[in-house]
């Protein structure tokens, strides 16, 4: 029964995605780029980085990148607290 | 430990792997990669070394303790940079048109000039620190704790 | 170049999303259930980095590229964002799991379940 | 000083964020110097946060632009769309960040002697930071995908911290739980900007509000964002994860994830009122709202009358005082095309629900740690193991009456005067949802009176003789709360019109949000 | 005027209802202090008589909250074990309301956009 609905449900809910993504402009050829089309004409002049996704990321989006070096930071703490020694190790002096 | 072929081909290779992961984090700004990648790559070869050795002897080159300083500076440095532009905006990209990293590159295609880019080299480097110890550690942290022995706090 | 037929590369992310969903919903084992979770975040990255191509267009990189269109440059950088936070929150899921299994000696999400109601 | 304020968003997400980088290194030098950065940190955010409401109600919306030449430089010049990332803060935004400093404040100073034996505190302190970073992030940042950066940090910083007693099982699979479900929910968000990014090649929020067009598309990026948000907020029948992920984390966190849950509602009012708002005439998206707050409310307090784990039982009141606010401001969305209708109770429910908001998140909080410090003293969270605690721990007691009546809804106490608000502006609406509530309220005083029966009154038991009054630092953290309480019982108008009514005018007022950021075009 | 709170219909005025506990809880003093006269302490008229049985200690009186609002959950036992069912406590369940609420509400959505 719980497998049946559940297949049911994910099915439309796939068949939702499937359409919608149909819907979507054809593949390389997008609607608009006014923001993108910026970027790549201006990155060069505002950021002198000639990798333009390099200046997206650390200049247009850079606090994206903030957000995202501290998830990782956020992730390696949060692994290494739960895998730390629940007991206190005799300390020294 | 693996057997002696493995080991020593690990050692002809550790090298290669960190000046390439280096190169990578370096022209972050030119070509394809950054901080992020060359982190990944350089970590990669820390995977290396930790199966052909076991954590014992890799423990005692890398310390967690060490490699969480490691991090938390380069989140520092990073956060910094950020910090640093606050005169116009947090981010502001303050370097740009400066000597250190500040020349600009002619508009179009051109071959590229190591000097560009402002603060996104030294972001890449502050990155790629974070990412090489991050990684490390968490890596080390597992091998570690799934032999069955305690993580340091 | 021809344009493809259906949208296929959404198309693949979006059959990506459902085939991770169903994973997710249907294997009891924790290790299956994260490698869903995995794919599901593989199935959003390709969507994301999908949409930023336009046909015939070039890296966005200007280090000795031929004058071409370019393709666009931010769905890159949400990818690149969006693959590090999964690597991240897959690292904290498998460091979970080996938790779990120290503590009930199970994988699997009926038998070590220790809460209910 | 003017800088400070104009710098002020940017400065209460970055300060916590680089104490956060800070607390290991000073952590291990120094156990003092490390709480006083903690708490240092956070007061300084509270001051700013203060300092930024005080300048939002005078000068209107604040916009900060990332890297820009000028923080005000929403749009490069001779051109029509945003490119950097704006944080973009009004009312509503700047009292969901009121609430949260406040609560950061309590939990921290709680955590100080509740985790005082546990190994591992440094990185307990970093993970604490950095989710107050990330709550910060959600509520004022005006970017989607910038949402959505912050909504992992917290999530992972939640899963990590739920998962902090490493010796209990259950920690662990409700840690596990709990970051399943925010990832899968992260995603479905990640996949609706995708769907937003792929028609109108934009990721702000007022820019893209003001080109939205609610295509098929459009509905289907809805269906995925507001429900990945309501399944973050836990709301019923989305809420399964939520009590277990409650109960088994240190109470100064469970506070704090309360908070991240109202934040996740206020991202999904965010996005319908002010990413779609006017495309949204129809009263369907405003009824889901209702019938998501309806269940909760039932469903949450007749869960929580046969609970046994006291963290568990005030998880289910969680739930129970979410549906409160979502019926509030759902009555809002529903009549939000019809001005007259909006008028005339529309703002009304919605200054309800976002005055429960604020009640909530002053009450909820202080009774989680009530919770936190019953298990400290008794080393169970089991109550119907307890009996008698009244004889030793006085405060508590005390703390513990005030946030029952509270929750309650009994006068004088404050969660009636918003529950007054709501009752009779959604009586207008609909009158079976006032008398739900009403039923509800009814419950909660039933089920809070088991629990001090059970836990506080009768002879003191021969097992908790030892048993002594909670530590200094916990007893503060409980009073700030409680203080907070008092506060707004005795001036409940000042409050309504000082940061109620504009926080829900903000909400309503879409044009405005646009205007922030793309009304400056030279 | 700061302590009122208007609706629109009512107010709300937390002094008065202040002022009206603490006159009530005078007034509930004195009917406390007209009660009987005749009652002493510390005699066995004080003592609980529970049939001529022993009355068990002070601690063994304790009414756990296992035990209070039985006839509540008797009655209701129907409810209960109807909405006990989802709260299976598995994670792929958890995963799968999920779904399925967003599967329901897309269509809700859909169906309500082809009115208009």
């Amino acid at each position: 029964m719980r497998r049946f609905t559940g297949l049911i449900l994910l099915l439309v809910l796939v068949a939702f995605l499937v359409w919608g993504v149909q819907l979507i402009h054809p593949f390389g050829y997008p609607d608009t780029s006014d923001m993108d089309d910026y970027i790549i004409q201006n990155a060069q002049e505002e950021t002198g980085s000639n990798n333009v996704v390099a200046s997206v990321v650390f200049d247009y989006r850079g606090f994206d990148t903030l957000g995202e070096a501290t998830i990782l930071f956020t992730a390696v703490t949060g692994v290494l607290l739960v895998l730390r020694a629940s007991k206190r190790r005799e300390e020294g002096p | 430990m693996l057997s002696k072929i493995v080991r020593t081909v690990t050692n002809e290779f550790m090298p290669f792997i960190l000046v390439f992961g280096f190169y990578i984090i370096a022209h972050g700004h030119l070509t394809p990669g950054g901080g992020f990648q060359g982190g990944a790559v350089i970590v990669s070869g820390v995977v290396m070394l930790l199966v052909a050795f076991n954590h014992q002897e890799v423990k005692q080159v890398l310390r967690e303790r060490t490699l969480s300083i490691m991090e938390s500076t380069g989140a520092l440095i990073f956060i910094a940079l950020a910090f640093a532009g606050i005169g116009a905006a947090f981010f502001y990209n303050f370097l740009v048109g400066t000597p250190i990293f500040g020349r600009i590159p002619p508009t179009g295609p051109n071959p590229g000039d190591f000097w560009t880019g402002g603060v996104i080299p030294l972001m890449n480097l502050a990155v790629g620190l974070k990412v090489i110890a991050g990684l490390s550690a968490v890596v080390l942290a597992m091998a570690i704790f799934s032999s069955g022995e305690e993580v340091e706090e | 170049m021809e344009h493809i037929p259906f949208n296929f590369p959404f198309l693949a992310a979006a059959l990506l999303v459902g085939i991770s969903l169903y994973i997710i919903i249907f294997k009891k084992n924790l290790i299956k259930l994260i490698m869903g979770v995995a794919m599901l975040a593989s199935g959003v990255n390709l969507f994301l980095v999908a949409l930023g191509y336009r046909a015939g267009g070039a890296s966005p990189i200007y280090t000795n590229v031929l004058e071409r269109p370019m393709v666009l440059p931010v769905p890159q950088a949400l990818t690149l964002t969006s693959i590090v936070i999964n690597v991240a929150v897959l690292a904290l899921m498998l460091t979970i799991v080996i938790r779990i299994y120290r503590h009930t000696g199970s994988l699997d999400s009926e038998k070590s379940r220790k809460m209910k109601g | 000083m003017p800088s400070l304020i104009t710098h002020s968003p940017i400065l209460i997400i970055a300060i916590p964020l680089a104490a956060a980088f800070l607390t290991l290194p000073i952590g291990m030098a120094s156990r003092k110097a490390r709480n006083a950065l903690v708490i240092v940190s956070l007061a300084f955010v509270v001051f700013l946060v203060f300092a930024l409401a005080r300048d939002i109600s005078i000068n209107g919306i604040h916009v900060y632009t990332l890297g820009a030449t000028s923080p005000d430089l929403t749009i490069p010049k001779g051109f029509m769309v945003p490119v950097r990332i704006i944080l973009e803060v009004d009312s509503m935004s700047v009292l969901m960040g009121i609430i949260w400093s406040i609560v950061a404040l309590a939990a921290a100073i709680f955590s100080l002697s509740h985790i005082a034996n546990e190994t591992g505190q440094n990185r307990f302190y970093t993970l604490l930071l950095l989710m107050v970073a990330g709550g910060f992030g959600i509520m004022f940042t005006g970017d989607l995908f910038n949402l959505f950066v912050f909504l992992e940090i917290t999530s992972i910083s939640g899963a990590a911290l739920i998962a902090f007693r490493t010796r209990f099982a259950d920690a662990q699979e409700g840690g596990f739980k709990y970051i399943v479900v925010s990832a899968i929910a992260s995603l479905m968000v990640l996949f609706a900007i995708g769907l937003l990014y792929a028609q109108y090649n934009l990721l702000n929020i007022g820019a893209l509000a003001q080109v939205i067009q609610y295509t098929t598309l459009d509905k289907i990026a809805l269906a995925l964002l507001v429900i990945a948000f309501t399944i973050k907020a836990g709301m019923v029948p989305l809420h399964l994860w939520l009590p277990d992920a409650y109960s088994v984390a240190p109470a100064s966190i469970t506070g704090m994830l309360l908070i991240t849950s109202h934040a996740c509602m206020y991202a999904a009012f965010r996005v319908c009122f002010t990413l779609y708002g006017g495309m949204l005439n129809t009263p369907v998206v405003g009824w889901i709202i209702i019938i998501f707050g309806l269940l909760s409310m039932f469903v949450g307090v007749t869960m929580a009358l046969i609970q046994k784990d006291v963290m568990r039982f005030m998880s289910y009141h969680a739930i129970s005082q979410l549906g409160y606010m979502w019926v509030g401001v759902g009555v809002g969305l529903a009549v939000l095309g019809n001005a007259g209708l909006v008028d005339s109770y529309g703002k009304a429910a919605m200054s309800g629900g976002i005055f429960h908001i604020l009640n909530d998140a002053m009450y909820m909080p202080l009774l989680f740690f009530i919770g936190g410090a019953l298990f400290h003293c008794t080393g169970t969270r089991d109550f119907t193991q307890m009996g008698g605690l009244a004889h030793k721990l006085k405060w508590t007691t005390i703390l513990f009456i005030i946030g029952s009546l509270c929750i309650s809804g009994i006068p004088p106490f404050n969660g009636f005067s918003s529950k007054i608000l709501i009752y009779e502006s959604v009586y207008q609406f609909h009158p079976i949802l006032t008398i739900a509530g009403i039923i509800v309220s009814i419950l909660i005083l039933a089920s809070f009176i088991k629990v001090f029966h059970s836990a506080f009154m009768g002879a003191e038991l021969s097992e908790y003789k030892a048993v002594k009054e909670v530590p200094r630092s916990m007893i503060i953290a409980m009073v700030i709360l409680a203080a907070g309480i008092v506060f707004i019982t005795l001036f409940p108008s000042l409050i309504v019109n000082w940061t109620i009514h504009p926080a829900s005018d903000a909400l309503i007022n879409q044009g405005g949000y646009i205007n922030a950021v793309t009304g400056a075009i030279p | 005027m700061t302590f009122i709170l208007e609706s629109g219909y009512a107010f709300w005025n937390p002094i008065i209802l202040i002022i009206v506990f603490i006159v009530t809880m005078v007034i509930v003093y004195f009917f406390r202090r007209r009660g009987q006269e005749n009652y002493k302490k510390d005699t066995d008229q004080a003592q609980i008589f529970l049939c001529g049985e022993e009355v068990p200690e002070a601690e063994q009186r304790h009414v756990r909250a296992g035990n209070i609002y039985w006839g509540f959950f008797e009655t209701l036992k129907e409810y209960y074990n109807q909405i006990l069912r989802p709260h299976t406590g598995i994670i792929n369940d958890y995963v799968l309301w999920f779904i399925a609420v967003t599967a329901i509400i897309a269509i809700i959505l859909l169906i309500a956009g082809l009115g208009t």
